[in-house]
C-alpha cells in the first residue's frame, strides 16, 4: 500500500543497519565553546568503521552534567568491545585530556564497563590520584594547566550502526535543504547520532566494486548522472540524493530518528524517500519505513 | 575414678591402632583398672591422649605486648564470661584464660611457650598462673645470651654449663632455646648474622659455635628436651642453606629445630623464592639426632611474634605495619608485627606448601610436630585444618585451586598423595612432641600416665571431628563436654633443676653487678610464689 | 515507620545496637520492645526504656534525649533511622548501608570505621567522626557523613574512602593518618590537620595553620570537587557560594608519608 | 636489722638495691634509695593508727567493711574500679577478676598519665629496651618532656647516664644527653644539650625531626614556629641519625599535653624512623612504682592495658568511653573502688566531684583526699614495705617485692579476695 507525506512518497522499504557496540561519553569544560573543541576533536574522523575503526559524533549539548559545568555528549560505536574500548582510551587520551579545562565522564549507566580512565591514569607517571565517590572511582591525573578529570570505567552496550534513510529530491538544493531539516530534527532525538559530515552523507555506497580490490563503491543505482548508463534506482524527476546514516544506542532510538527525519524531510521538492540495504544479507535489522511510521508520530 | 569403654584407642606410643579396649584412671593417672567411678561410654569414638603443642607463644612480655598492640584484633573475638569460665578475648593473640580454655576444647592438655627471656620469665610464670587447665612451660632464650658468648670465646665449656643449669633453674624454665643465635646480639646495632659462620660483633663468638656449644651443653646436663633451634636468617630467600649447616654442625647431637617451614627457601632475596623442602627433609630423614616442627602458615590474619628481632624489622619493612622491637639486656630481643597470610600472594603460597611439604615428606612422624609456631603461622585454633589437610587429599586439591598458581607448581604439594591416619595424626600431635620433649607422661595411655585424654566424635571431615572433642579429660577431671567447659582447673608448670657448681655464681654475680640493671638476688623466679603447681621434670 | 520514644532515661549507659532496621524488619511493636538492651551491667528490654509503636518495617524514629544510648544503628546494612534528639557514642558506627538522620547532635565515634551508607547530622559531632577505633587500620571505608553543626576532634581518623563533610569547624588533627578519600570542612580547622595523611583530599574554607610536612603547590580549582559538592547538594547539603568556582591553594603532604596527599584552602582572595 | 636488694616500689624506676635498715619496727635508713625513695621507705614506717576499716567515717571490723563495700558493690550498674598502680599484680589480678564479676570498668593511673604511650604503641608499634640496654648501650640519651631529676631521681645515676656499661665503658663521659622541655628544669643541670621549646610544640618539633631523619629539608620559618633555630633542629636529627645506640625517654610533658596520644605518636615515627640510620629505642617514662604491672595484668587477662569496661560480660577498650576521667564526668559511674590512689586530689574536678556523690570505697595505707570521702575506707599494708608481691619496672621487667616490717594490715590482695569472694555470694556466680 503507497504511503505519502506531504506528497511524498515513502518507498515500502527498509534500512539494513548492523550490531555494534556503543558508548557515552560526557564531556565537561569550563565552557560550552570547550567543551565542543574536545567533542569535535574527539569525534573527528569517525564517519565510517569501513576506514576510521569507528563512528561517533556529538549527541547533544547537556544542561545537566556531573560535575556541574557545560557539557556535550558524545557516542562512539565500534564493531567489538575491544576497539570500542582502544577508540575510547585513544580518543580521549588524545582529544580531551589535551584539551583545556575539560574533564571526562561516563555518560552510559550499564552493567558492562571497560577500563578507560583506568588505563588513561598511567600518563600521570605515579602521580596521579582517584577519588571513588558513590561507588563511581574517577582519575585525577596532573597535567601541566592543572589536573585532568578522567572516570574509570566507562559503560558500553550492544548498539545499531547504519541506519539510514535516503532524500531523493528533485534537485540539489532542495535535496540538501530537506536533509539538513530531517537532520535538525533527528539530532534533537536521543540515542542517536549522525556520522556524517554535518549528518549528511552525499556518497552512499554498495556492497563490491568492478575493482577486485575494492570492497565498496559508488552507489551508482543512485548516482542521477549515471542514468542511462546503469539501471538507476531514480525516477526521471530525481536529480540529486542524500543518504542520512544514524547510528544510536539501540533501534528503538535509531527507529525514532528515522521517524522524525522523514516527517521533516517531506517537503515540496522531495521526490521519494527510501532506504539502503543490502537485500537482507548483511545487517541484524531491518527498519522497515513503512512500519516505522505507522508505530509513532513524528514528536 | 573414671572408666572409658568401647572406645577406638589410638596410643601409638604403645602400638595401640584404633583397637577397642577399656581405659581406667584414677588420682589423675591411668591405671590398669578401677572399681567405681564414672563410666564413659565411647563407643562410636576416637580415643587419644591429650594434645602437646611443643612450640607456641603464649606467655610472657612479647606475648602481651602483642595483645597489648593489637586491640582491633581482640574486639573481633569477645570471649564472654559462663558460670565455669573468666572472660577475656581470642583472635590471634588469645588472653591467658582464653588460651586454656580454647586449648582445652580443642582436646590439648599441654602446651610449651617456646621463648622467654630469662629476665622475663616471672612474667611468664605470672601469666601461667593464670593460663586454666592445660600443664605447660617454657623454653629459655640463650642464644644471644652474653654470658654464654662470652664463656664460648674463652673456652669455658665448664663455666657456660653450669651457667645454663643455673640460668634454668633461676628462671623455673623446661629447655635452651636458640633464636637466631649471635644474630639477636648483631641487630642490637643493626647487624644480623646471615651464615652460621659470621662472626658475632664485639664477641668473638659463631652462630655454629653457639649452636654447638649449646646443643652440647644440654645433652652433658641430660636434659629431656634437647637444644631447641630457631636457625638464623628466618624468613629470608635462600635460608635452606643456613638451615643445612645448622643440621651439619650438631654433627649427631640432638637437636630440634623448630618451625622449619620459615627456614626451608630457595632463591635470594628480592628475587626467586622457592621450596627446599626435598634436600632438608631427606637430610632430617637420614639422621636420627634431628627433630622438627613445623610451623605451618594459613591463610589470614595473624600476629608475627619473635625473639628474632631482626626478623620483625624485616616484615615491618615489607608490609609496613606496626612495629614492636624490645631488646632485652644482656640477653635477647624481640619483635612483633602483624602480618597477612594471603592466597594469592606468591610467596605466601609458597610459604603454605612448604609447612605441608615439609608433613608429606618427613618419613618417620615421630621426629615431627605439628605447630603453626602459634600465632606466627596461624592460630594454634587452626590446628583441626591442619589435620584436615594432611588426611583429606581430595580437601587438599580443592585447597590447591585457591592459592597462586605460579607459586604452588613450583613446589612438590601438587605431586603428593600422601594422607595421613588418625594413628600418625596421633603421633605427629601427642606421642612425638611428647617424647620429643622427654615427658614419660604425656603423650600416651599407658599406666602411670598423666590421665589426659581426649574423646573423639568420629566425622569425616576431620576439621570438624578435630575442633570439638566430645570430651576432654585433663588429670582424670572431665573438663570438657560437647564442646564446652564444664569447670575450670589449673594445670601444672613443668620445669628442671639441673645441678651446677655454686662456685659459678660468684662470676654471674660479678656479672650482674657490672652489666644488669636488677640485683642477682632479685633475679631468680622463687618457686613458691610464682609456680602454683610445680612439677619438676626429672633429669635421667 | 517504628517510633521509639524515650520513656524513661536510662541511669547507666544504655547498649542500643539492637536498634537498627535489620533488626526490626517485620517484628511487632512487642518483639521489638522485648529486644535485649544492656543497661549497664544489667540485662534489660528496649521496651523498659521505650514506648514502641508501629510495625517492623525499615524505617525508624527515635524520640527523646538518647545521649545515654550508645551504638544506635551500628552495623545497620539498610532502611532508615531518624533521630528526634541527640544521640549517643557510636551512632551508625560500622554501618554497612542505609541512611541515619540526626535532627540533634551526636556523640563520638558516630560513624567511625564505617563501611557504607550515609549519616546526616544537623547538630555537631563529637570526637573521631568518620574515624577508627584504636589500633585499627582503617576507620571509615566508604559512605558519606554530613554534619551541619560543628565536629570535635579525629574527624576522619585513617580514613580509607568514602566523603565527610561538615559545615561549622572541625577539631584537632582533622584527617589524621588518613589513608585515601576526602575530607572536607567549611568552617576552621584545628591545629595539626592533616598529620600524617598518606593520600586522600582535606579541603578547608578558612584558613588553616599547617605542618612543617606541607608544601605548597599551587593555586588551582580541581573538577573533583564539582563532583563532591554536587553531591552533597543532592543529599541536602547548602554549598556556602563561591566554594564551587573559586579557587584553592593546594599543599602537598605529609612528606613523613608518601606526600601524596593534600590539603586545599580556600583562597580567600 | 638490715635488708639488702630491697625494692623501691615509689617510682617506674623499681630500683632493687635499697639496703633498709630496720630499728623497733621502724624503718630508720634506706641506703642507695633517692630522697623520694628515702621519703617513701621511711614515711611507711609510722606505726598505724588508722582502723582497719571504716564505714561513713566510723571505726568497722575488716567484716563489716568487707560487706558494706560488697554491698555497694554488687548493687550498682556501673561500678569503677581504679588505681591500682601503688599494689602488687597478686592484688591487681583480682581487682580485674572484682571488675569482671561486678561487670564495671576498670581503669588505672595509666590513663591520665602515660595511656597515650600506650595508644601510640597500638597504633604505630613500639621500639624499646630495657633499662640495661641503656646503661650498657647508649651513647645519646634523650629526655623529652621529662623531669627525671624530680620525677624519677635515681633514672639518670642508675640506668642511663651515669653507669658505666659493656659498650660505654666511660660512663658519663660517653654519652650524649639532650633534654628537651618547654622549660628549664633541674634537669637541664645533667644534659649536654637543652633544647626549650614553645609550649605546645612538642609535636611539630617531633614531626620535623622525622621529616629531616626521613632525608627532608626543613626550613627556617618551620624550625622558628617550635621555638628552635634550623641549626638545632638539624644537630639533633643528625647525633640522631649518627649515634650508635640512641634512646629516647618520653614524659608526661608529651603524653598530658594537647595532643596526647598523637604525641607519643609522633614521638615513636620518629625512633622508628631513626632505626634506618642508627638502632634508637624509646620508652615511657613511668610513673608509678607499679603502672607498668597493671598494664601488663590487664592485658593479660583482658587483652587490653587500661580503661577496660566488662558490662557486656566480656571485656570492651576505648580510652575516652571507659576510662576513669570520662566515665566519672559523665556521671555514668555509680560506685567506685578505688586502690592505692588519690584521684579525689588529682582527678579534674567534675570526675572528682562524682567520687563524693556516689559510693566510694577505698585501699591505702594513708589517709587522703579520697578516703575522707569514702563510704568504706580500708587500711591495708603497703606492698614493698610490709607485704610481698610482685611490680613491673618502667621497662616492664619484674620483681618482687621484699617485706621488710609486718603489718597488723591486710595486704590489698587480701581485702580485694575476700571483697570478691562476698560480692561473688551476692551476685550468686
Amino acid at each position: 500500500m503507497p504511503c505519502y507525506i506531504n506528497g511524498v512518497e515513502i518507498l515500502d522499504t527498509y534500512a539494513e543497519a548492523f550490531g555494534m557496540w556503543g558508548s557515552r561519553v560526557i564531556i565537561t569544560a569550563v565552557n560550552r565553546k570547550w567543551a565542543h573543541e574536545a567533542a569535535a576533536k574527539m569525534t573527528g574522523f569517525a564517519t565510517s568503521v569501513i576506514a576510521c575503526r569507528c563512528e561517533g559524533g556529538i549527541e547533544a549539548d547537556l544542561e545537566q552534567t556531573p560535575d556541574g559545568r557545560p557539557g556535550v555528549s558524545v557516542l562512539l560505536f565500534a564493531p567489538t568491545k575491544d576497539l570500542l574500548q582502544h577508540q575510547l582510551i585513544d580518543r580521549i587520551g588524545q582529544c580531551v585530556l589535551t584539551c583545556a579545562t575539560t574533564a571526562c565522564f561516563n555518560g552510559l549507566p550499564s552493567e558492562e564497563q571497560m577500563s578507560v580512565g583506568g588505563q588513561l591514569r598511567f600518563f600521570g607517571d605515579t602521580f596521579q590520584s582517584s577519588k571513588l565517590i558513590d561507588r563511581r572511582r574517577y582519575w585525577r591525573i596532573p597535567v601541566m594547566e592543572g589536573e585532568f578529570l578522567v572516570e574509570d570505567k566507562f559503560g558500553v552496550q550492544r548498539a545499531v550502526a547504519g541506519g539510514n534513510i535516503l532524500i531523493l529530491g528533485s534537485s540539489a538544493t532542495v535535496a540538501l535543504e530537506a536533509a539538513e531539516l530531517a537532520v535538525e530534527a533527528m539530532r534533537r532525538t536521543h540515542g542517536i547520532i549522525l556520522p556524517f559530515p554535518g549528518g549528511i552523507v552525499r556518497s552512499g555506497s554498495k556492497v563490491g566494486s568492478r575493482y577486485k580490490f575494492l570492497k565498496a563503491s559508488t552507489n551508482d543505482p543512485f548516482c542521477p548522472s549515471l542514468r542511462g548508463l546503469v539501471s538507476s534506482s531514480l525516477p526521471e524527476e530525481v536529480n540529486s540524493v542524500y543518504e542520512i546514516v544514524i547510528d544510536g544506542l539501540d533501534i528503538g532510538a535509531v527507529e525514532q530518528a528515522t521517524r522524525v527525519g522523514i516527517y521533516a524531510a517531506c517537503i515540496p521538492g522531495i521526490r521519494r524517500i527510501a532506504a539502503g540495504n543490502y537485500g537482507g544479507n548483511l545487517g541484524k535489522f531491518k527498519i522497515h519505513l513503512h512500519k516505522v511510521l505507522e508505530e509513532g508520530t513524528p514528536a | 575414678m573414671l572408666k572409658i569403654i568401647n572406645g577406638e584407642i589410638y596410643d601409638p606410643v604403645n602400638n595401640i591402632n584404633g583397637e577397642v579396649r577399656e581405659i581406667y584412671v584414677d588420682k589423675g593417672q591411668i591405671t590398669a583398672s578401677v572399681a567405681g567411678g564414672r563410666t564413659i561410654d565411647a563407643a562410636g569414638m576416637v580415643v587419644m591422649p591429650g594434645g602437646v603443642d611443643m612450640h607456641c607463644h603464649i606467655a610472657g612480655p612479647k606475648v602481651n605486648t602483642a595483645r597489648k598492640m593489637r586491640p582491633e584484633d581482640h574486639r573481633l573475638d569477645p570471649a564472654p564470661r559462663t558460670p565455669f569460665t573468666r572472660s577475656g578475648v581470642g583472635k590471634t593473640v588469645p588472653t591467658t584464660f582464653v588460651t586454656g580454655y580454647r586449648y582445652a576444647a580443642m582436646g590439648y592438655t599441654t602446651a610449651f611457650d617456646a621463648a622467654v627471656p630469662p629476665m622475663a620469665a616471672r612474667h611468664a610464670h605470672e601469666e601461667f598462673s593464670d593460663t586454666p587447665i592445660i600443664d605447660k612451660g617454657f623454653f629459655v632464650l640463650m642464644g644471644n645470651n652474653e654470658f654464654i658468648m662470652r664463656q664460648i670465646a674463652a673456652g669455658e665449656h665448664e663455666k657456660l654449663r653450669h651457667y645454663v643449669a643455673w640460668l634454668l633453674q633461676a628462671s623455673k624454665g623446661y629447655g635452651v632455646k636458640l633464636v637466631n643465635p649471635g644474630g639477636v646480639e648483631m641487630w642490637k646495632s643493626l647487624g644480623n648474622a646471615r651464615s652460621i659462620d659470621d662472626e658475632v660483633t664485639g664477641f668473638g663468638v659463631t652462630p655454629r659455635q653457639i649452636i654447638e656449644s649449646l646443643a652440647e651443653v644440654c645433652m652433658e646436663l641430660r636434659l629431656p628436651h634437647c637444644a631447641h633451634i630457631h636457625c638464623n636468617n628466618l624468613g629470608v630467600a635462600g635460608n635452606w642453606q643456613t638451615t643445612m649447616d645448622t643440621m651439619k654442625a650438631l654433627d649427631g647431637r640432638r637437636g630440634h629445630l623448630a618451625h622449619v617451614q620459615f627456614h626451608s627457601y630457595g632463591g635470594r632475596p628480592g628475587k626467586l623464592f622457592t621450596s627446599r623442602v626435598q634436600e632438608l627433609a631427606e637430610y632430617v630423614n637420614t639422621h636420627p639426632n634431628l627433630t622438627v616442627d613445623i610451623g605451618q602458615v594459613l591463610f589470614g590474619d595473624t600476629t608475627s611474634m619473635t625473639g628474632d628481632g631482626p626478623l620483625a624489622y624485616m616484615l615491618h619493612q615489607i608490609s609496613g605495619r606496626k612495629w614492636v622491637n624490645v631488646d632485652v639486656e644482656n640477653e635477647e630481643g624481640c619483635g612483633i608485627v602483624p602480618v597477612e597470610y594471603k592466597d594469592k600472594n606468591y610467596v605466601h603460597t609458597t610459604q603454605w606448601a612448604i609447612g605441608l611439604e615439609w608433613f608429606l615428606l618427613i618419613r618417620d612422624p615421630w621426629r615431627i610436630a605439628l605447630s603453626t609456631d602459634h600465632p606466627n603461622g596461624a592460630s594454634f585454633i587452626a590446628y583441626p585444618r591442619i589435620i584436615r589437610l594432611l588426611m583429606d587429599r581430595e580437601y587438599r586439591r580443592e585447597m590447591l585451586k585457591h592459592v597462586n598458581p605460579k607459586a604452588i607448581a613450583k613446589t612438590t604439594l601438587p605431586d603428593q598423595d600422601r594422607e595421613y591416619s588418625l594413628y600418625e595424626i596421633a603421633i605427629i600431635t601427642r606421642a612425638a612432641p611428647a617424647r620429643i620433649l622427654g615427658l614419660k607422661n604425656k603423650g600416651h595411655l599407658g599406666v602411670g600416665a598423666d590421665a589426659d585424654i581426649t574423646i573423639y566424635d568420629k566425622n569425616e571431615d576431620k576439621e570438624k571431628m578435630f575442633s570439638s572433642p566430645r570430651y576432654v579429660i585433663k588429670e582424670g577431671e572431665v573438663l570438657v563436654e560437647d564442646g564446652h567447659i564444664r569447670q575450670e582447673t589449673y594445670g601444672r608448670t613443668l620445669y628442671v633443676s639441673p645441678q651446677y657448681d655454686p662456685a659459678v655464681e660468684k662470676d654471674i654475680r660479678e656479672y650482674f653487678d657490672r652489666y644488669y640493671t636488677i640485683q642477682f638476688e632479685n633475679y631468680p623466679v622463687q618457686l613458691e610464689n610464682y609456680l602454683p603447681r610445680p612439677e619438676e621434670v626429672a633429669i635421667d | 515507620m517504628t517510633t521509639l520514644t524515650l520513656k524513661l532515661q536510662p541511669k547507666a549507659p544504655l547498649e542500643g545496637e539492637a536498634i537498627t532496621p535489620d533488626n526490626f524488619l517485620g517484628k511487632p511493636a512487642a518483639a521489638i520492645a522485648g529486644l535485649p538492651a544492656m543497661h549497664g551491667n544489667e540485662p534489660a528490654l528496649l521496651g523498659d526504656f521505650f514506648q514502641v509503636d508501629g510495625d517492623g518495617s525499615e524505617e525508624i524514629v527515635l524520640v527523646g534525649d538518647l545521649r545515654r544510648v550508645k551504638s544506635i544503628a551500628a552495623g545497620m546494612t539498610r532502611g532508615t533511622v531518624i533521630i528526634q534528639g541527640d544521640a549517643g557514642m557510636h551512632l551508625g558506627a560500622g554501618m554497612r548501608g542505609g541512611e541515619i538522620k540526626v535532627y540533634g547532635n551526636a556523640g563520638d565515634w558516630t560513624g567511625a570505621e564505617l563501611a557504607g551508607g550515609k549519616i546526616y547530622i544537623r547538630g555537631n559531632a563529637g570526637h573521631g567522626l568518620g574515624g577508627a577505633y584504636r589500633g585499627s587500620r582503617r576507620g571509615m571505608n566508604r559512605g558519606l557523613i554530613i554534619v551541619d553543626g560543628n565536629a570535635g576532634n579525629e574527624v576522619g581518623a585513617v580514613m580509607r574512602r568514602g566523603v565527610i563533610a561538615v559545615a561549622g569547624n572541625a577539631g584537632d588533627f582533622t584527617g589524621a593518618f588518613m589513608i585515601a578519600g576526602s575530607l572536607i570542612v567549611f568552617g576552621q580547622m584545628g591545629i595539626r590537620a592533616g598529620a600524617g595523611l598518606l593520600r586522600g583530599s582535606i579541603v578547608s574554607l578558612k584558613p588553616a595553620e599547617l605542618l612543617p610536612t606541607y608544601r605548597y603547590a599551587c593555586t588551582c580549582r580541581p573538577d573533583f570537587l564539582n563532583l563532591i559538592y554536587q553531591k552533597l547538594k543532592r543529599e541536602g547539603m547548602s554549598i556556602p557560594d563561591g566554594c564551587a568556582t573559586g579557587a584553592y591553594k593546594r599543599y602537598s603532604g605529609d612528606f613523613n608519608r608518601s606526600g601524596k596527599g593534600e590539603i586545599l584552602i580556600y583562597d580567600q582572595r | 636489722m638490715q635488708f639488702d636488694n630491697v625494692v623501691c616500689a615509689f617510682c617506674g624506676c623499681d630500683c632493687d638495691d635499697i639496703s633498709v635498715t630496720v630499728e623497733n619496727g621502724r624503718i630508720t635508713q634506706a641506703r642507695n634509695a633517692c630522697v623520694l625513695g628515702k621519703t617513701w621507705f621511711l614515711s611507711h614506717s609510722a606505726p598505724a593508727h588508722l582502723p582497719v576499716a571504716r564505714i561513713e567515717g566510723k571505726t568497722a571490723s575488716l567484716e563489716q567493711g568487707i560487706e558494706a563495700a560488697a554491698r555497694y558493690l554488687a548493687q550498682s550498674r556501673y561500678p569503677l574500679i581504679y588505681g591500682l598502680s601503688s599494689t602488687s599484680c597478686e592484688a591487681q589480678r583480682k581487682s580485674v577478676e572484682l571488675a569482671e564479676v561486678l561487670g564495671g570498668c576498670i581503669d588505672c593511673c595509666t590513663s591520665v598519665c602515660h595511656g597515650p604511650s600506650g595508644m601510640a604503641l597500638q597504633g604505630v608499634g613500639e621500639p624499646t629496651c630495657t633499662l640495661g640496654e641503656v646503661k650498657n648501650r647508649a651513647d645519646l640519651v634523650i629526655y623529652w618532656g621529662s623531669n627525671p631529676a624530680e620525677s624519677h631521681p635515681r633514672h639518670m645515676t642508675r640506668y642511663a647516664v651515669t653507669p658505666k656499661g659493656m659498650f660505654v665503658p666511660e660512663g658519663r663521659k660517653g654519652r650524649t644527653v639532650v633534654l628537651v622541655d618547654v622549660r628549664r628544669t633541674p634537669s637541664a643541670r645533667t644534659a649536654d644539650i637543652f633544647l626549650q621549646i614553645r609550649p605546645g610544640k612538642d609535636f611539630e618539633a617531633l614531626w620535623a625531626l622525622q621529616a629531616l631523619a626521613n632525608g627532608r629539608e626543613l626550613d627556617k620559618a618551620g624550625a622558628a614556629e617550635i621555638g628552635l633555630t634550623l641549626e638545632q633542629l638539624n644537630d639533633l636529627a643528625d647525633r640522631m641519625m649518627h649515634c650508635k645506640f640512641g634512646v629516647l625517654f618520653v614524659g608526661q610533658g608529651l603524653t598530658q599535653t594537647r595532643g596526647k596520644h598523637f604525641n607519643t605518636s609522633a614521638a615513636f615515627l620518629l625512633v622508628r624512623a631513626l632505626n634506618r640510620h642508627a638502632k634508637f629505642a624509646l620508652m615511657p617514662m613511668r610513673g608509678h612504682g607499679n603502672v607498668a604491672g597493671v598494664d601488663n595484668v590487664l592485658a593479660w587477662q583482658t587483652g587490653y592495658p587500661f580503661g577496660v569496661n566488662f558490662s557486656m560480660g566480656y571485656p570492651r577498650f576505648n580510652p575516652g568511653e571507659y576510662t576513669v576521667v570520662d566515665v566519672l564526668s559523665r556521671g555514668e559511674a555509680d560506685a567506685a573502688l578505688i586502690v592505692a590512689s588519690d584521684p579525689a586530689a588529682s582527678l579534674p574536678g567534675k570526675a572528682a566531684r562524682r567520687l563524693a556523690e556516689i559510693p566510694t570505697i577505698t585501699l591505702d595505707a594513708h589517709e587522703s583526699e579520697t578516703t575522707k570521702i569514702a563510704k568504706v575506707a580500708f587500711a591495708t599494708a603497703t606492698a614493698g614495705i610490709h607485704a610481698e608481691g610482685t611490680v613491673y619496672r618502667m621497662d616492664n621487667i619484674p620483681i618482687r617485692l621484699r617485706k621488710v616490717l609486718p603489718s597488723n594490715y591486710p595486704s590489698d590482695e587480701e581485702v580485694l579476695s575476700l571483697l570478691l569472694a562476698r560480692v561473688k555470694e551476692l551476685k550468686a556466680c
